[in-house]
């Protein structure tokens, strides 16, 4: 698979400028009902780990999910009208932002129960490698998921069956309100895969390149039959965990200095350096996104809402 | 009288016996430091108050925050343990069934296990049925459980106490939506015992027997009725378990009809146990069919439409309660 | 006619369903190298011809079996998965009734979860309370499932064919009573739909609805009544969900009168259910209370005097039809 | 405490004789309903870990329980009359093998339920350190219960809040008919200690001395607010999982090799050679421990049944 740098960055700005916009019409508008949850500031671990994705591998994603299904190629469109709860959006209206599944692309679970998603990317890992299909699935968590016990059965499974699942944990510092060195002792995430026999490594997670091959180089093991690989991407959460979240645990400096680190900047700087994007280019790419985000809201304000008793159905094949 | 939420009421609750009683502590996920800074909450304030040896955050893992429940009350400590919504019960549950309702049997009578676990439950804040899923049926089917859902903060308050006060494992059921409607509440110690329902409204018409959140709905839906001059007792349980089998019995027994209202999904619901209770026991004086009112057989949607229609509302009741009288 | 045990006719389906369909794999704890190297035992066999890749012998993890039947498939596969013992559904519970039970939902329709989970239950074996605790109300409750419990081996193959052919999640629950009671199983490949109820034995003046291993001591009582000239209809649900209405609901308006009989404890049990429909639906042609023969509300004991005194047997159910007749 | 070696045969000798009892009555007679577990090979982790413990000190045990039963002090005619469904036991027959409790002695639970106790164990170790009392809880489970998230969440719990517990992981290579690589990769299980930032040692868990000595550490280290430690005791199974098993999975071989690391005559003929056992006091202790099995045999024996209805007391309070 060849690396375009620019779609990388142009994958990140698009979950960003919709993400900002979701937060905005759930704080300043009616439009969204329930809770909000977005990614901003952890936008390289989607870009960069679905950049290395085909169209027939899997993602299990959790309640912060956004971003994986835009990097997996989903339609703004249809995940805004899920969000508003329409009758067009990916589900008819019956998951809302926390449980969007997008079998089009492969997203095909996204799941609230922290933790839950876990044992089930080794269910479609299993399948894979049933079927002797060349493909992987990729399961993203967060730091708080990986001390839930569905994490340890599901990662025991998965390497001693050398399915090809890449389980990669976003940790972006907070499970909640809880800091990591509130809600564990490892320092690092990624020795939970010691106690799997299976790889862990640990990558910049606000470093999209380096997102990249490190998510390739973990879908090459498990084309090869070597098995899973535990990737943690240190990363950060910008925003409360939803945008009900006042961040009083959360310090201000904390904020800004990751707000240094910010990915689409860095990438942004790298590219333009290296001479392969330049100050226009760039505007016209925001000018798309930011188009394409409006689109998406016009379609999902102009959709009927479903019926009530829509309710009954889709529930039994 | 003092005007509280549920979750106020709650907090008062837990405040007040956490300084009667230095065995009880409270621990689950995000109740010391949350992500909602929002005096409404139930445990809001009382990290500041009590400190971190007593007001326990625990990481994401539901089974150990149960286990660490059963472990703690069979040394003497009275846990009271949050599940932060209902479906998450599922991962605690082998710790709640299988040993916090079992261990003090298998030990012939010799343990005990004073334990709470606080749920936060319902439909209706737009979350999706993940968050969703009534499930106090599967509680109120377990031997060795006692199981609460108060409908208003007063009872909340006086039912938790005595939870916490109980030497047996107590499931404690708060639906979320009362934590954004003030009533009042008492501001003395007192407290309710586990078991008698409360006749919240007196009638003799149609008994209607619910609890929790649908409690406002039966009593609006009477309201109605009653000017139309129709008469409907509305019995609030309270507790599932114990169940309070005479209260119920003596009222359709005066009314000769039943309607069972609950929130949670129809088939399998604890309401089949009140018909069924009932049909046994009060059948002769029954002049019509029992009815059940509840959500249907569905998980929560998320939109706003649908969730309206899965949760059973003052129409659906005084509907009910028409065709019940023909 | 071949002679079969429940185990050994679940074998049958499960290696013809094998042969059929190769996406067709079972996996559990145990199912391939077993503890037991018993040729009753339902899946005894299947390592030896089917390989390691399609007999998946897994760690001691329920959540991760359940979540391994879950992403397999929505992948297009079909996984029969095996809980070992009821009270350890608990630790797979949040994957069934969270994931399972509602992802199709979740996904708008789009989404399809053809699992079988096997679960093995019920008393009478000495265990205990952790392995012998019917929770068939549970699952029942959630919608989204299908729950089916076989009564004899020759349902059991039928059933769990359709079952496996099914695209729901369905939950296949076995008394391991019935693996030690052999009876007559047609040698062809049949399926019997999830659905219907089973009239085992009709009758005129009383209706017995019951499921599982209870089916056995419904039709032993029946017999003994019939020689006291009375005449007990005997309706074997099968499947719980989707449940059979209108057979219970004929069968009642016919006979006047309604026992439900299961051995799962009383309160909340599914008997419920059965009791609120017949109060709802056919109440007008009711003669005399319904009534439920169940086990008491206490764990399983171990001890075989309080074990027995747990299950209810063929008095408890002539006893109840007596005193339901008058 | 002080090291009384003689005491630490004597009580593996009283679990060795009263659980091939055990075995007997369950394949020669009725006496016995229902499974039979039983932990012939495994003597000394009970043994020298029970030997750390004062009587304020807590067990949590599981379905392998005899040995933990006895060396925490358990009366044999209580546990032999429970497991014969009578009156007179323990639990009043409620529990039979599998779920003895003894809160007498501090055995506070006994769970069938794999993994379950390892949860509960976080409980009573809180309390202790919760009360400021100088007690520690040892739980018990296997190499298989390891694999269950119950483990894993209840790890991460009592070492993030230093709890006085220590996890003592009976390895005796089989978790039912699964040899421990056909149900993990991970070599060590005390590797997956790491996991948790938690200190985990493997230990000769057929040498009674050492595993007394890594008992002895772990609960000094629990007691000056250090927090838990993960023991893995290296040991063997020498029966099968209950005395239902054919073992057809367990090589003949393999057995043979353990029996000649039996912990029994490892420490007794150190005792020998350092002069501290005679081969007529040997003959003086198997004969009291006998007679003590026999008396239990028939302190069971001649207790009265409960009657049917007991089943319905006990419940609640
Ligand atoms: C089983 C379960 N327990 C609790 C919650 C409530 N909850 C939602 S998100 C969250 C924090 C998860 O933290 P982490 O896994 O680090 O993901 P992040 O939110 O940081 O992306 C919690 C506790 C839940 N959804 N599911
Ligand atoms: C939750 C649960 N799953 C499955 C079982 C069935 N079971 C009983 S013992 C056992 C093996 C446990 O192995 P291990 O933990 O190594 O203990 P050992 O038997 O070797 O002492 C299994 C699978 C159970 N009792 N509980
Ligand atoms: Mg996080
Ligand atoms: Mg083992």
């Amino acid at each position: 698979m060849h690396l375009n740098k620019l779609n990388l960055l142009r994958s990140m700005l698009q979950i960003r400028r919709f993400e900002e916009k979701l937060e905005q019409l759930s704080r300043e508008t009616e439009k969204i009902y329930g809770m909000m949850i977005v990614s901003t500031g952890q936008e390289a671990v989607a870009s960069g780990v679905g950049a290395v994705l085909d169209p027939a591998d899997v993602i299990i994603s959790n309640h912060r999910s956004h971003g994986h299904l835009l990097a997996k190629g989903a339609d703004p469109k249809l995940i805004m009208a899920e969000i508003f709860g329409k009758a067009t959006g990916y589900n008819k209206g019956k998951s809302g932002t926390l449980h969007i599944a997008a079998p089009e692309v492969n997203v095909l679970c996204t799941t609230t129960v922290v933790g839950g998603g876990i044992p089930i990317a080794v269910g479609t890992a299993f399948a894979s490698h049933y079927k002797q299909q060349k493909n992987v699935t990729v399961c993203f968590f967060g730091d708080g998921a990986s001390d839930e016990g569905s994490f340890h059965e599901a990662l025991n499974l998965a390497s001693l069956w050398n399915l090809p699942v890449i389980f990669a944990c976003e940790n972006n510092v907070y499970s909640g309100a809880q800091r990591v060195e509130e809600h564990s002792k490892v320092k690092n995430f990624a020795d939970r895969a010691i106690a799997y026999g299976m790889p862990g490594i640990v990558v910049d997670g606000n470093n999209v390149l380096e997102v990249y091959q490190s998510a390739m180089k973990a879908k090459e093991r498990c084309l090869s039959g070597e098995g899973p690989t535990l990737i943690e991407y240190k990363t950060y959460r910008w925003g409360g965990h939803s945008t009900h979240d006042q961040q009083s645990y959360q310090p201000q400096e904390e904020i800004e200095l990751w707000k240094k680190l910010c990915p689409i900047e860095q990438l942004k700087a790298t590219l333009i350096k290296e001479g392969v994007l330049g100050q226009e280019q760039y505007q016209q790419m925001e000018n798309e996104i930011k188009q394409a985000v409006e689109e998406a809201v016009k379609f999902a304000d102009e959709s009927p809402w479903p019926q009530p008793e829509d309710a009954m159905e889709d529930i039994y094949i | 009288m003092q005007n509280l939420t549920l979750g106020e009421a709650v907090k008062q609750a837990l405040r007040e016996e956490m300084l009667r009683d230095e065995n009880v502590f409270v621990a689950g996920e995000g109740i010391g430091v949350g992500i909602h800074n929002n005096p409404k909450l139930p445990t809001h304030g009382l990290l500041e108050e009590f400190g971190p040896e007593r007001v326990k955050d625990t990481p994401v893992s539901e089974a150990a925050i149960a286990g660490l429940a059963v472990g703690a009350s069979v040394m003497g400590l009275r846990p009271v343990v949050e599940i932060m919504f209902n479906p998450f019960f599922t991962i605690a549950s082998d710790q709640i069934i299988n040993h916090a309702a079992k261990l003090r049997y298998l030990s012939g009578g010799k343990s005990k296990f004073p334990l709470v676990v606080r749920i936060k439950t319902g439909a209706g804040i737009g979350a999706g049925c993940q968050h969703s899923h009534n499930l106090e049926a599967w509680v109120a089917h377990c031997p060795g459980l006692k199981v609460v859902m108060p409908g208003t903060p007063a009872d909340a308050k006086g039912l938790l106490k005595t939870a916490i006060r109980d030497d047996n494992p107590v499931i404690f059921i708060e639906d979320m939506i009362l934590n954004f409607i003030p009533m009042p509440v008492p501001e003395e110690d007192y407290t309710i015992p586990l078991g008698p329902a409360d006749i919240k409204k007196p009638g003799d018409d149609v008994t209607v027997v619910t609890w929790s959140k649908m409690l406002g709905t039966a009593l609006n839906a009477a309201g109605k009725l009653e000017q139309q001059g129709i008469s409907v007792e509305v019995v609030d349980l309270r507790t599932l378990a114990p169940l309070d089998e005479d209260t119920i019995l003596k009222s359709v027994r005066k009314t000769g009809r039943l309607l069972v209202l609950h929130e949670a999904t129809r088939t399998g619901g604890f309401g089949g146990e009140i018909a069924a209770l009932v049909a046994e026991k009060a059948f002769n004086q029954l002049k019509a069919p029992v009815k059940r009112i509840t959500a249907p057989d569905i998980p929560v949607p998320y939109s706003k439409p649908m969730e309206q229609f899965y949760i059973p509302n003052e129409d659906n009741v005084i509907n009910g309660i028409k065709s019940i009288l023909g």
